[in-house]
């Protein structure tokens, strides 16, 4: 048996719930006793918490935050001797490895179904969070593809507030976009760095009654909610699928190897991740 | 004012309505009250005598069901009763005028007047906003007020028109027409804020109680009323009762003495030196909003008295003259020298001290203690290096002051709180007098102080003015500024009626100016 | 006159306000269509406020309505989930609503705790008491009957193309009660008493604790309310959906007690203030301006608004 | 003996807490180090309550904290990206959050908004401002000076094993000024009587918008040492990471004033109310809680520790 602290800020995120979930899973057949710890966002407090783990003497610590950020709590535990294995974190030094999809790849291929499906012409709203670093490189690649399309604008660049869990504010704020742009085909696309906004733009299109003029819809992480609208076949198309619990499982994989003395080699270890359309999503 | 009263005195039942019985109070270990008893009957004003702090306040809140007693039996109509809360007290037919006066500032005069009780109602479910004012007006006009709009906020009202709004809606039952007065009205000093006409119409629906039936308890520290209204009093000495004696053939010496537990004189301190020729304050033109043209000088030595009916223009000129409520025209000078003042705090720098005229709203930071409110306007006194308080010297000021004007306390540490009316009062005279300042501006300074205090006090500003300050003193206490003041400036609407000398004026010379009779002597 | 700018200051804000948007979106923003959206995407927000005015015209305030907005909306999918009805699953929010509410009321009135620390705590155990009872997750899709997810999209047609959302006319409905309540009842009256003096309403016999506990009481039903809405209109129920309302929900009291003299809460004043956020939210977007900068805006555009009615009320 | 309780309940409540943490976690709780390390993990959270109680002191509020330390964070990491020192940043940071803590204080003091409408704005103002300045992105790794993210983790070695930590330092050097300058200056006094009785304070001489101006700017001063802390133990800065600490800070205050009979802030209580919010955290995670049952407790705990010290304290 061992004792294992995971610590996140973002568990009321549905990707973190699932893969935290799929750890949990895996630490009841090791016989595993895991405390998750959530701090609501405050990244300070994963510090302090880590440093409470270190104090408690734990076994080994999971961590689903950058590392670089809460480097002075990856000191302490690694003063304390116990290894951290990040779950969707970040490449770190303090890290044994750090389980994660690729984001980069993930935004490259959502922006380019949606660049391919308006045919490289129209007006797009991307709704992103540069807050937060993994979702930030998102944004970053959809900039690129969109930007290297001449005919595609960029109509408006939305940060969603996220206090409320993004999906109403998103519907608010595509509201309003819908009311600025009231012409059938003033809007093409709308491309979003995660779900939650993706689903509150389909709830304003929808309320709007424009769902016919055929603006197409994308997200990221293939939430249950995500495939629900993706299987009505409506204006979400397309999301990714991050393999939740592949990464949660895979973390719990390599906890173990680590406490019996193999861990991983490489310090980084990619689940894969799938684009998730109609065609497949009740797979 | 002679002190003659005529009334049938078979009115008085014999009828116990009220008896308390052995009371016990202490706060955190200081007790107010230890054995305090009082009976009232049916029929009679019963005035509650007692220095400052003697526990008369406590003992009207034990029966209000603000304070719970540590020990002691009430009973009304021979039956045992707890009083829990306002509302039990309310129940059991008890109706108060508090000391401290408390209103709804952003209420209407009406709703406050009904606070508490069901307001008029049309078709059951809305409120009956015309009927509501309506019966206020008529609450009102039981009490001779009709200057009082029903509609208008309270916060509009000056203070002494709270007071009478307050005062009204103790009455309210019995000012409505076929209403019945309540068992019993505690009042506890109602006219400290009223003026001397309006006193006259309080006392008349006393009056009118008594003859109903009602019982009443009267607390003032002015003996002249008490010896007017009462039948019979009590007084309280250290929480405790000592005597109960009908008023008739009773002297207000024996009264004082009974309350004071020695021998004492009432009267004023003879002036101990001349004024001098030197002006100490020069106000010229003086308007504002509310006063017209405002013209004056003080001479250092000398009391000036401001006197007038409520509002017209005393507390005004005080107020204008420390920069209270902002800028205002005309010219100030502080001997000899003009002086330019907008804010209170260039006020005190300058050397007038202010003493203002509601010492809760306006005087006193009641969560500080004694020292901290005694110290405020003069803390640039008391730094050490530059920005450490000295606080010993702090409270070494305000033991001192307070051993002065007679102040009954724990010590200088004491929540303002914590201090009976009367010596919250005295907190705020020290204030005025701490820091030696050039020009004292009082305006109404020994209101609820008892006599014993109020003596000291006065003896207090004698020596003052024998050290060369001058003093204005806004009162609507006459015998006191016909005794005290050298000369006395009478407003009439925000404007200067008459200036006259006190040497040969009585007191209804001077509430013959004020009210501005024809046939007034005029200086 | 300076003395009506200080009354109407904000009002005058506000006008200001959407006269700009009109001109500077001539042809969407001065629309029934877009006022009616205004209308339903504040409607939570203006139910929240309503009710935290009935606890703020006591001088106190609710902290937990946010908490209590996310815990109704959880509790009510939860009762979906096992098959219960609309009807079944609404009346046991409203009914955490009002318990929740009445125990913030009885901290403060009867064990006598400070309003912002008890409705701190009580913030805190709702909270986690939606993350408890749904696992943290997200209830959605099939489990949320459309009867109930159809509600937020359903609305009274008014012309082919525009119609009163029913959404707006719950939070109309709440804004007549609290109306009605505060101003045309002696349980209103009493609670301004209260806000006003408390020692001098208790004085004039008024049962200050009862009071107090009641009207958390609404606050905590009013919060319910919202949360509902909200999960209605989002077809879903998160533990932390409802905590974006009770910042604003008290902004907009304090905007709208700008506007009275003395400086108490009343419930049309409060529509003003959350008219006011609502509408620039809107307007903003409408205008394309990036979110940081209508960040900016909004705030300055606040400040400035009750500014002018503001001059001068302080001295000293 | 109830009049103890009444003042010193909350602090028994306290103790009771770190008492129990004492028995269920017996080697760890009760060490130097773990101590040492709550003072550590409360720093920020202690600088911003502290500076904060300056500002309740006088009856006012300032929710613009957890922006302010956020954009401080941000001025700082931009200067550090500029190339600009450590010592340039942080007296950067600083002067942007005395500027702003002086705008609110304008606000309030001269302009006469109520504190919590102005600093509901600015909060909106100074977020949207480090939004904006920082492109919203989070400033980290090579651009963050070791120098800087290093302070965090330093501090005065007393043991081999266990080290006052730099940050701890500076929260207590932070308490030693508000403590000196609220309860042994004049200009303490003066704030403590304008928050008894604004009046009274003006009508005895005291320069009440002045001082109130002053004291935001304090304020403002401390929650961007909080964000300039914050940052340099996250070794990065990005606009949203202090927006937890206004409700916390605001929370440690009101726990403290449980702790008076007049019901005023002192910081020393402050820092008890500090102190409850910390330990729970630690000994509740710890004690390998559940997060969200944690969360429940706290709320709980919270609302217990107070009680005993209210019990009695309303009427009527
Ligand atoms: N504190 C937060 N601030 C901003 N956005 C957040 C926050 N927490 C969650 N989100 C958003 O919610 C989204 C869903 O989270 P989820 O954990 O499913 O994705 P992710 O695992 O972070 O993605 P990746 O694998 O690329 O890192 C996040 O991608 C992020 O955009
Ligand atoms: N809340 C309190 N805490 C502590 N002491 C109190 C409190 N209230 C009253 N006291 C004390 O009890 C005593 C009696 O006060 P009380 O107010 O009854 O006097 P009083 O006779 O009404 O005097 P005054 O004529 O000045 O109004 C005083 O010594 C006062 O300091
Ligand atoms: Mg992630
Ligand atoms: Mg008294």
């Amino acid at each position: 048996a061992g004792k294992i602290a995971v610590i996140t800020p973002y568990l009321a995120q549905p990707g973190t719930q699932f893969y935290v979930e799929a750890f949990q899973a895996a630490a009841k057949d090791k016989a595993w006793d895991v405390n998750v710890i959530d701090t609501k966002g405050d990244v300070a407090a994963v510090i302090s918490r880590l440093e409470d783990a270190a104090t408690q003497k734990v076994d080994a610590v999971v961590i689903n935050v950058d590392p670089a950020q809460v480097e002075a709590g990856l000191a302490a535990v690694k003063d304390a001797g116990i290894p951290v294995v990040g779950m969707d974190a970040g490449a770190s030094p303090y890290l044994v490895t750090n389980v994660t999809s690729n984001g980069y790849a993930m935004a490259a291929d959502t922006a380019a179904y949606v660049a391919n499906r308006i045919e490289g012409k129209g007006s797009v709203v991307m709704f992103v969070f540069d807050a937060f670093p993994p979702v930030q490189v998102r944004g970053v690649i959809a900039d690129a593809v969109f930007g290297n399309n001449p005919d595609i604008k960029v109509l408006d660049r939305v940060t969603p507030d996220v206090s409320d869990g993004g999906i109403a504010d998103s519907r608010a704020k595509m509201e309003a976009i819908l009311a600025a742009n009231p012409d059938k085909g003033s809007i093409s696309a709308v491309w979003a760095a995660w779900d939650q906004p993706a689903l509150g733009a389909l709830q304003a299109i929808e309320a709007a009654g424009r769902q016919d003029e055929g603006i197409v819809i994308t997200g990221i992480d293939a939430n249950p909610q995500a495939r629900e609208a993706i299987a009505a076949g409506g204006n979400f198309e397309a999301s990714m699928a991050q393999d939740f619990h592949g990464i949660g499982a895979a973390a719990a994989e390599a906890v173990a190897q680590t406490l019996s003395g193999k861990p991983p080699k490489s310090s980084v270890t990619y689940v894969p991740t799938k684009l998730i359309t109609i065609d497949n999503v009740k797979e | 004012m002679d002190g003659r009263r005529c009334r049938p005195p078979d009115r008085v039942s014999d009828m116990t309505l009220l008896s308390i019985n052995g009371l016990d109070k202490s706060f955190a270990g200081a007790r107010a009250l230890g054995g305090a008893s009082l009976e009232v009957r049916a029929g009679e004003v019963h005035a509650l005598m007692g220095e400052n702090g003697a526990g008369k306040s406590t003992l009207i809140k034990v029966l209000a069901g603000v304070v719970k007693p540590d020990a002691g039996a009430i009973a009304i109509d021979g039956a045992s009763v707890t009083i829990g809360s306002p509302a039990d007290s309310l129940r059991l037919g008890l109706r108060f005028i508090h000391q401290e006066l408390s209103v709804v500032p952003h209420l209407s005069v009406a709703e406050n007047i009904f606070l508490g009780r069901d307001y008029p109602r049309r078709w059951g479910v809305m409120i009956d906003w015309d009927g509501l004012n309506r019966r206020a007006a008529a609450v009102l006009a039981g009490l001779g007020v009709n200057h009082i709009p029903p509609g208008r906020k309270m916060a509009r009202l000056s203070v002494g028109d709270q007071m009478l709004v307050k005062i009204a809606t103790a009455f309210q039952d019995a000012s409505v027409e076929g209403g019945a007065p309540a068992r019993l009205y505690v009042m506890d000093e109602p006219t400290a804020a009223l003026s001397a006409e309006e006193s006259q119409r309080l006392f008349a629906v006393i009056r009118r109680l008594r003859a109903a039936g009602a019982g009443i308890i009267y607390v003032s520290h002015r003996l002249d009323e008490v010896m007017e209204l009462a039948d019979r009093l009590t007084v309280l000495r250290d929480g405790a009762t000592v005597a109960t004696r009908d008023i008739a053939g009773l002297q207000k010496l024996e009264v004082i003495e009974l309350m004071i537990g020695r021998r004492f004189a009432e009267g004023y301190p003879p002036r101990l030196a001349p004024v001098s020729s030197e002006v100490a304050l020069n106000v010229e033109g003086l308007s504002t909003a509310y006063l017209q043209d405002v013209t004056f000088e003080v001479r250092k030595g000398e009391i000036l008295g401001l006197a007038g009916l409520e509002g017209a223009g005393q507390s005004e000129v005080i107020r204008a003259i420390v920069g209270a409520d902002g800028g205002h025209d005309g010219a100030v000078s502080l001997a000899g020298r003009p002086v330019k003042i907008e804010e209170p705090v260039s006020a005190w720098a300058k050397g007038l001290a202010f003493l203002p005229r509601e010492r809760r709203q306006e005087g006193l930071v009641s969560s500080a203690s004694i020292a901290g409110n005694v110290s405020l306007p003069h803390l640039d006194d008391l730094v050490r290096f530059g920005l450490v308080l000295d606080r010993a010297a702090e409270a070494e000021q305000a033991v001192d002051l307070g051993r002065k004007v007679k102040l009954k306390s724990k010590g200088p540490r004491q929540k303002v709180r914590e201090l009976s009316g009367g010596n919250q009062q005295k907190v705020v005279f020290a204030r005025a007098i701490a820091g030696s300042p050039d020009v004292l501006l009082l305006d109404e300074p020994t209101r609820g102080v008892d006599v014993g205090a109020r003596y000291d006090i006065h003896a207090l500003l004698r020596e003052l003015t024998a050290e060369g300050k001058a003093v204005v003193l806004a009162s609507s206490d006459l015998p006191e500024l016909v005794y005290m003041a050298d000369r006395i400036i009478v407003f009439r609407d925000g404007k200067v009626a008459t200036t006259v000398s006190t040497e040969g004026l009585d007191q209804a010379g001077l509430a013959a100016l004020c009210f501005g009779t024809p046939t007034a002597p005029s200086a | 006159m300076a003395s009506a700018l200080k009354t109407y200051g904000t009002l005058i804000g506000f006008v200001l306000v959407v006269l700009f948007f009109w001109i500077e979106i001539p042809d969407t923003f001065m629309t029934a269509k877009n006022w009616l959206n205004i209308s339903q995407q504040v409607s939570m927000l203006a139910v929240v406020a309503f009710t935290m005015t009935i606890v703020m015209v006591m001088g106190d305030f609710d902290l937990s309505v946010g908490s209590m907005a996310s815990l109704a909306g959880i509790v009510a999918a939860l009762a979906f989930r096992d098959g219960h009805g609309v009807w079944v699953g609404v009346a046991l929010a409203l009914a955490v609503g009002l318990v929740g509410g009445l125990l913030n009321g009885a901290l403060v009135a009867y064990v006598g705790i400070l309003p912002f620390v008890a409705t701190l705590g009580t913030l805190t155990v709702y909270s986690g008491l939606a993350f408890l009872v749904s696992g943290g997750k997200t209830i959605f899709g099939r489990d949320i009957p459309t009867a109930f997810s159809g509600f937020a999209r359903s609305g009274i047609s008014l012309t082919d193309t525009v119609s009163l959302p029913s959404l707006t006319i719950v939070a109309a409905l709440v804004l007549l009660v609290v109306w009605f309540t505060l101003e045309q009842t002696t349980f209103g009256r009493r609670l301004y008493a209260i806000g006003g003096n408390k020692e001098a309403a208790r004085l004039a016999g008024i049962r200050v604790r009862r009071l107090r506990f009641l009207a958390f009481g609404l606050s905590g039903l009013g919060a319910a309310t919202a949360g509902l809405m909200y999960a209605s209109r989002v077809a879903s129920a998160n533990p932390t959906q409802g905590s974006g309302l009770m910042l604003d929900a008290i902004a907009a009291v304090f905007l709208g007690m700008t506007m009275s003299e003395e400086g108490e809460p009343h419930v049309a004043a409060t529509l003003i203030g959350v008219l006011i956020l609502g509408v620039l939210g809107n307007g903003l977007t409408q205008m394309s301006i990036d979110s940081y900068v209508r960040e900016v805006l909004i705030g300055s555009i606040i400040v400035l608004a009750v500014a002018s009615s503001s001059l001068g009320k302080t001295k000293g």
